[in-house]
């Protein structure tokens, strides 16, 4: 014989309580700790029975009837000599959601935006372009953080691999032959530098050089007001010192 | 009203509402209307509130997140959802709870969010700040340093809101039993409970107290 | 007019076209109202056209190429472009991820930032030190001696943070159910949750393996 079973699906213990105190039609203020109990493990075994797994939140649930129950036995009181209900444990959380979940049904009876009323679109027919310093932006911490782990997982995936290849060229080399070059024109061409580098990796590395030489002060950088007019380096050194210069580099 | 206008007030300010997709605070529209005071602004605003209701048309003047937008009625909504193709974006009744704790709660930290529901809540909070409803407020200054969550400007505008005040009153705790108040072992924490919330709503993220007493061993813990 | 409608075809219309985001022809107007002939949705917009004239207010309808848009009246555009040129700007989908190596990974210099995304980041960079999001902290003393680039206090401001510490870290990033989504997200449509939270993990503070350049987590500054 073949059963139909609808399980009803509780987001969680205190869900699956406050369904069991309505059904039984029992006052939260005076929960039969017993009956439910039994319920709620009955609920639990049901779900086991049907393979689905049951969450360590029900279960911890779980423990804590258990306890209230025995507790229910074995009156005890406090040092004031009053007795402490021990249902008081499960009863104000119980209260506190079935708060919660009251004001969560007054929001979805609201008037959603999207849902039941709509705003105006942005506008498309006027052409506006935004003040380069707008006082504000448009975007939220959550698309920060999720254009970050779209990275992330990026870098994981291998998707994006960091390759690290053997120095094939130093900058110290580099800048020596850029200082003795100089040496002996006292000017050139920012684009003579670099005649004899064949991979991209060897013109970065004599631009570091250079950049580095121009940082220390020993080369100058000229270009006339013209973006695309050729930019001229010039020895700011005495000829003779080369040498020591070369030696000095701190690469 | 003011001299260098040449159009009516009101009608300037409803062509910036027209044209605006976020709801327009006082400040805002003074900020393109710097020559008209503020109060002037508000009068136009509730004048124009008025005459669109008079109107009878497909759209009112709405105040939402202490700023005024203008909205289709909701007796539309069938047609417009139709016309925009889309199904209305809804929140699970997890997520409506755990953004009813925030709102009611805020600061409140991811912890005590749980405790409430009994329930783990991350997938929740990221559905949430993914759909910009709360937002990351700071750090709480206990072992851990959990980030605490607060709503967001958006959450105000989705929920017809006009500010955080204007958020439904919680029940009182003992409005929820069936008769037999005496029965009632919780009187001292119910004001506990209350004042807490005051509390937690005025009050710098960092001193707030847990929303339960500390001895209590709750259902997650 | 049309038996089925509960409100006035004239309304209908105009809730559609006030919250579509392109005009609308009236072959698209049918569609979502299939029941009303297409020469009464025409004299509808008629209709409609002639009432917003004589209401003179700031808006009108415009047939355009596509089809027909309520548009805010020529006389208000001063007003209205002040209005949208003060509205807040967005960032690039590239510009933002360029951001959030930066303030994950501050401080940061340029080739690190590009080994990260791939591609040349200068634009960008410009960009954000041009939006103020960015500043340079100063130069790194290796050869070249590259720019470092760190977020500034206009940063913490449009994301509404307290402070740099405030940024969710990357455990806490994956605590939202980013890897997890079919364990933890939950499904829209309806109100039940997905039962395998265990696989969710809330466990202590382990530290994962990431291909970084440097083995930090979050930002320390």
């Amino acid at each position: 014989m073949d059963y139909e079973v609808k399980l009803e699906i509780f987001e969680g213990p205190l869900d699956l309580l406050l369904h069991l105190i309505h059904k039984n039609e029992v006052d939260i203020f005076d929960i039969p700790i017993s009956t439910i109990t039994e319920q709620y493990l009955a609920y639990l075994e049901m779900m086991k029975a049907l393979n689905m797994s049951v969450a360590g939140d029900f279960l911890v649930m779980a423990s804590t009837l258990v306890h209230i129950k025995s507790k229910m036995l074995l009156p005890c009181s406090d040092e004031e000599g009053e007795e402490e209900d021990p249902r008081n444990e499960i009863t104000r959380p119980l209260l506190e959601y079935m708060r919660i979940k009251e004001v969560a049904q007054e929001f979805s009876e609201r008037e959603i935006l999207g849902r039941d009323v709509f705003p105006r679109q942005d506008v498309s027919w006027y052409d506006a372009e935004p003040e380069t310093e707008g006082p504000s932006l448009d975007i939220s911490l959550f698309q920060l953080i999720d254009a970050f782990r779209r990275i992330i997982e990026k870098s994981q995936s291998g998707a994006m691999m960091l390759t690290f290849r053997h120095e094939r060229w130093s900058i110290k080399e580099k800048a020596r032959l850029i200082l003795s070059l100089l040496k002996e024109r006292k000017e050139m061409l920012f684009d003579e530098i670099f005649s004899e580098d064949r991979e991209v990796p060897e013109f970065i590395v004599t631009f570091l050089a250079l950049l580095e030489l121009v940082h220390i002060g020993v080369v100058k950088v000229f270009q006339a007001s013209c973006h695309t007019s050729d930019i001229r380096l010039v020895a700011n050194f005495e000829v003779d010192g080369t040498e020591e210069l070369g030696e000095d580099l701190t690469l | 009203m003011v001299p260098i206008m040449e159009k009516p007030l009101e009608l300037i300010i409803e062509a910036l509402l027209f044209a605006s997709s976020k709801p327009l605070s006082v400040q805002e529209i003074h900020r393109c209307l710097p020559d008209v005071p503020a109060p002037d602004i508000r009068a136009a605003l509730t004048g124009l509130q008025t005459t669109y209701d008079a109107m009878e048309r497909s759209f009112c003047l709405k105040e939402v997140a202490e700023g005024y937008q203008i909205r289709t009625r909701s007796a539309y909504a069938p047609y417009v959802l139709r016309m925009l193709r889309s199904s209305p974006s809804r929140l699970s009744r997890a997520a409506l709870e755990t953004l009813a704790i925030i709102a009611y709660k805020q600061p409140i930290i991811r912890q005590e969010i749980e405790q409430f529901r009994g329930v783990d809540a991350g997938g929740i909070l990221r559905t949430l700040l993914e759909k910009d409803l709360i937002r990351i407020m700071g750090r709480k200054t206990i072992p851990g340093r959990p980030l605490i969550y607060g709503t967001t400007k958006k959450f105000l505008e989705v929920f017809d809101l006009k500010d955080l005040e204007s958020l439904p009153k919680l029940k009182e705790l003992k409005d929820f039993g069936s008769g037999d108040e005496a029965a009632v072992h919780l009187p001292e924490e119910d004001g506990q409970v209350e004042r807490s919330k005051e509390n937690e709503t005025r009050s710098g993220p960092e001193e707030q107290g847990l929303p339960f007493p500390k001895d209590r061993e709750g259902p997650t813990a």
